[in-house]
């Protein structure tokens, strides 16, 4: 960790910036806990996929974004929501299908979406945000933008065939875009080792000649350092780079999978939270770093315990969607209001 | 008659054809040593081994094109798409090469595949995995397409698809997983249902209501409540899509001279439509009114549990559109 | 009026909508240097550049994609497929991506591409290469789909496609690039078409041919033999399938009380159901006879030249039909 | 050159065995430049994609072949489908439309097929086949066949994501199956360069742990030795195995591409013509080899020069399709005369 430490860019960090790193990881960790809650109460319909575990990938790389890096993720997207600045309130109501919520209800838990933040979801079909990142990185190009693309995908995504057009074309294009496989290790019951022939993630940038590099996900120096790099050279030289963040999930795939116990061992589970858990790492640091005291952390965690409260009391209390929201949304030229000729829904009667 | 699930039904289904045939095998992800995202192929990898239930990546393109490939010379796969929503990144081997390849190659390359899982909205996952895609496939020439409503029918049609020498691509549904019906004891013979008959769920003489999947549930329900308003309502359950028995419907619709179509896809062609199309083109002088269509409502799948079950099918747009036709 | 060919109307709405914004790109296989497999963007990778036309990989889905994420930014893609046949390894961002994202993020984002390229059969390419995916894409709330006929409708709807805030899925015909019509010349002003207006390409008292791309030409063919038989035919020209010009269709036929339906796709929940369905429903009273179709006969696309144009709508067929509703 | 002469399955080659390679790739080039004819007169619809100068690849991949292995290819298929034993005439027949045809006239150019002699196609739709030729090596493996799958593939596919899902299925399954790149430097009018990041296409491998190799394919000695070690790999270890033959086509990528002389100079085409023409390199190479003359070859190319006299004739003078046969082939219930329920065929009348 102190190779880390001492890098430029984490040198540069002032205590309120740190205490800031833990205050969004706590934040992630607390939204998570209360939501995993109130799934369990039957109050969030369908899929709940916590990011428990991996809190350090989204905050670090989140620290290093300006004003034009824009972010993209799957499912497991309440992280990096979080991380760049979405409020517990609107994910909350997302989660609980209320017209409040991020996505007006629409998209649940994963589809959450922040254009206004450079963060452009959460989506559904493994892999299937990877071409979209790539897309936003040729946008900043086009557009002769002084940012980046990061864009999130996890180790079972790395089996979908888009995934590698995009990486082809990525190091064809010359596109300023960081790929990050957020490798915990599973997909679903599945390990990386019976998913993919080879399990060093990194080695399929090389077919690409693009370059990659394999990073700790549990210290978040580490991330910051190894994403900086990264980020420079898709700013300076508009090349693209391949990342693999080794991290790891402490809940099943999904609050629905009961099984997560028996395809990996309590053990496995026991060791990283023990040894990796990155909010632990993390204060461990802070306080071994003497500026920072166990009082500021605590007050920090209460502070976050506090906002899930009042996320939850918001969710609960905000209004559903209306029916006729149900037609609102799909086409732009009708909600802004635009001549419409035509039918665009069928069989309202 | 022993009542067991849906799911049961179709497990029942593979285990049985596992049994009886050494070329079918079933592959797809988690189907072996997590038992299923939805447990369907719960034991059948603990019974019969790594040969014959295989864990896949998620490559459905890769996987359902090597099963297509493996089927022509001689294999039975049964793929199970975790979600048949799952069509859309593996949509060119389902049509090109599984629908075509028999037309294509003048008839001398059979493709005895099934793609099985589920395809349904109602249980709040959005838009992209609520894909009800019954009618892009059996748009296909070449392709077939079956929709169980009940744990005899899943389990019948299920062996019947399996046993097929053509591709079937069978749709499930997650909300009828757990829900029991009378299925025949296999101590009692073998027990399948021929593709392509639909099926009446309920006799009745003043209107038909034609659905497919948990659609005809939900007719069901209408029709009850129809029997109190002294509307007898006929329920026909589609059961296969392509082939289609188009002589069940216009039986029904003859005798009832009334049809409601409930189809839980989304309304611009789809099922419904090309039912529609059919009646008003084989019955036209028979009929007392125009068919009439419940789909669901036309949007994206919404995913708040607050709203997401009235953009489906229910009893009460049923019964609105019935009394239209009085 | 002069006259260019469809092929250059394409193109010339593509230069001039280049030219109008710069936030407008090319990009496809084959489109920039090669001047198009089918030579639509001839010319335009020299007069505008790598940066503006650009050659891609044969990666449908990655480019596709690509494609709508930097609309996302505010980029304005026109994406050529180099045949609609190749939606098959792209149905995935097709849908899910670029249909429902708007949906899904509750209206925050919009996805301002187009997709083009043919759509069709009737040039020996067989089945892989023949798919007329109208319905499919129209099945999607959330897409626009657009088929043009002629040249003048070819370059005003490319051009609203382009400016239009949604996803528009712009479907030509190998078979009508070649074809010349008036198209008003850019001296004369902006000229666009707003979509979902439907065209009466010929007025006619008797019945309702309603089509959509090269089933236009074929329907007005139809017509004119039909005169000779006595009988004066209506075409309706749809343009555009999603959004759909519902009243002109029933304004057509409560005056012809008759409809064929002429369409190239398959007939089995194909986009002439879909007008079936709508008018039955709509116009039940006003049907003198139930509602015809012509589509493509039902199998995939054969590739022999000698069989392949029967298998397409053909006049003969329609005037057939048309004769069943007299 | 030299050297492959001197590997065991090139030294095991009879006097007839070499004629006999020799007479394949005649045909081929003979087949090729008929239909090229028939194509400009018209008889031909759709697309016609010329083997003409790759005809090494097929041929010596096809000389190893036993009972139980197994081919599949893209649409530029009239090579392999020779190999393999299809006859001229029904290839001829399938060209012209015609009902005796190898597809009965409803493939066409890129759809041949013989699975009686283990020919799998003539597959359109770019790198489509490679999961179907992944299955044939899976049925292979689980019928505990002594064989493996042959699956041929452009470049220009190599960027389609499906590929990478077989390689990784392939490696990961441990399947007896050979990717056979044809690299000819073009997929249209794109050179390689312009379509891949990285044109070292056997690095593709690397990310799977696959055994990957690139050979010349201009040399059917050469072509014979590694594909023979890539077969071996399969049978022995069942283990797949990706290789990069270099190759050239002398045509446009099809008939229709009036532009392949501006994409690639004239020179380029003229260059690989004189000194790494297939036919050219081996008849040379027999003819120094000293147990074949000049009068031999002759004789070979006037027979295949009267074969496809013959060939054309027999096609031009088959009957066409009816048209009811338009609704044949597409279910194999109908066609095998089973019962049948309820309709399969839908707006007939
Ligand atoms: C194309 C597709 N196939 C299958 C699924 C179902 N599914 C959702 S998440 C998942 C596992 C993904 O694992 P990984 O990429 O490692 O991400 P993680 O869940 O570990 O973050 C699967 C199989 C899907 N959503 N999309
Ligand atoms: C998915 C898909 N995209 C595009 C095409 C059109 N197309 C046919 S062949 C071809 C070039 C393929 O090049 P390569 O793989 O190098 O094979 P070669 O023609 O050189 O043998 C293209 C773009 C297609 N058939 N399928
Ligand atoms: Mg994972
Ligand atoms: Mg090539």
């Amino acid at each position: 960790m102190d190779d880390y430490s001492k890098h430029p860019i984490n040198k540069a960090l002032k205590k309120k910036d740190k205490l800031y790193l833990y205050e969004q990881m706590c934040q992630i960790r607390r939204f998570e806990q209360a939501s995993l809650k109130l799934y369990n109460q039957g109050e969030i319909g369908g899929f709940l996929h916590l990011y428990i575990g991996q809190e350090a990938v989204a905050v670090g790389c989140v620290s290093l974004c300006g004003d034009d890096d824009h972010l993209i993720t799957a499912y497991r997207d309440h992280g990096h929501a979080l991380a760049v600045g979405m409020t517990s309130n609107e994910c909350m109501a997302e989660l609980l299908g209320k017209a409040t919520g991020c996505s007006k209800g629409k998209g649940g838990s994963m589809h959450f979406f922040a254009p206004d933040k450079n963060y452009w979801g959460g989506h559904g079909i493994v892999a299937g945000q990877t071409p979209l990142g790539l897309g936003l990185g040729f946008a900043l190009k086009y557009q002769e933008k002084d940012g980046c693309a990061l864009v999130f995908l996890g180790d079972g995504a790395t089996n979908q065939g888009v995934f590698h057009e995009t990486l082809n074309l990525a190091a064809l294009f010359d596109i300023p875009v960081v790929f990050i496989i957020e490798n915990n290790g599973y997909s679903m019951g599945t390990s990386l080792e019976r998913s993919s022939a080879m399990i060093d993630l990194e080695k399929r940038a090389d077919a690409y000649g693009m370059a990659s590099h394999s990073l700790k996900g549990d210290n978040i120096y580490e991330v910051r350092a190894g994403v900086d790099a990264a980020m420079q050279r898709a700013k300076k030289e508009s090349k693209p780079t391949l990342l693999e963040i080794q991290t790891y999930r402490y809940y099943g795939h999904s609050i629905a999978d009961a099984n997560h116990k028996k395809y990996r061992s309590p053990e496995e589970i026991e060791e990283y939270k023990a040894n990796h858990d990155p909010l632990r790492v993390w204060s461990a640091q802070l306080l071994s770093e003497e500026e920072i005291t166990q009082e500021e952390l605590d007050a920090i965690d209460k502070k976050m315990k506090d906002e899930m409260t009042a996320a939850v009391k918001f969710a609960k209390s905000s209004p559903a969607p209306t029916l006729e929201s149900i037609y609102e949304d799909v086409y732009s030229e009708i909600d802004d209001g635009n001549p419409v000729r035509g039918s665009h829904f069928f069989n309202l009667n | 008659m022993r009542k067991i699930t849906y799911r049961e039904a179709l497990r029942e289904a593979m285990d049985e054809e596992l049994a009886r045939d050494e070329s079918v095998y079933l592959l797809g992800e988690e189907v072996a040593e997590y038992n299923g995202a939805y447990k369907v192929t719960e034991g059948l990898w603990k019974k019969w081994g790594d040969k014959r239930v295989i864990d896949t990546p998620i490559s459905e393109a890769g996987f359902i094109g090597m099963a297509i490939g493996s089927s022509m010379l001689g294999l039975r796969p049964v793929c199970e798409l975790m979600f048949w929503s799952f069509h859309s990144v593996a949509y060119d081997q389902l049509v090109n090469n599984a629908g075509y390849v028999r037309y294509m190659s003048g008839g001398l390359i059979n493709c005895p595949i099934v793609v099985r899982g589920p395809a349904n909205g109602g249980t709040n996952v959005g838009a992209t995995h609520s894909h009800c895609p019954e009618a892009i496939f059996a748009n296909i020439p070449g392709l077939k397409v079956v929709v169980p409503a009940t744990a005899a029918d899943a389990k019948g049609l299920l062996k019947s698809a399996i046993r097929d020498n053509d591709p079937v691509y069978f749709m499930e549904n997650t909300l009828l997983y757990g829900i029991e019906g009378e299925v025949p004891d296999p101590e009692d013979g073998d027990f399948t249902i021929p593709l392509g008959v639909a099926d009446v769920k309920k006799l009745g003489s003043d209107v038909s209501l034609i659905a497919h999947g948990r659609s005809v549930l939900t007719a069901l329900e209408a029709a009850d409540q129809l029997a109190e308003l002294g509307i007898s309502a006929e329920v026909l359950d589609l059961r296969s899509i392509r082939p289609l028995d188009e002589e069940a419907i216009l039986r029904s619709v003859r005798k009832t001279h009334r049809a409601v179509l409930v189809d839980e896809s989304k309304p611009f062609a789809g099922v419904s439509a090309q039912i529609a199309t059919l009646i008003q083109e084989e019955a036209f002088d028979d009929l007392d009114g125009p068919v009439k269509r419940v789909c669901s409502l036309d949007a994206p799948a919404i995913y708040s549990p607050f709203v997401e079950d009235e953009q489906l099918p229910t009893a009460g747009r049923i019964i609105e559109q019935v009394r239209k036709l009085f």
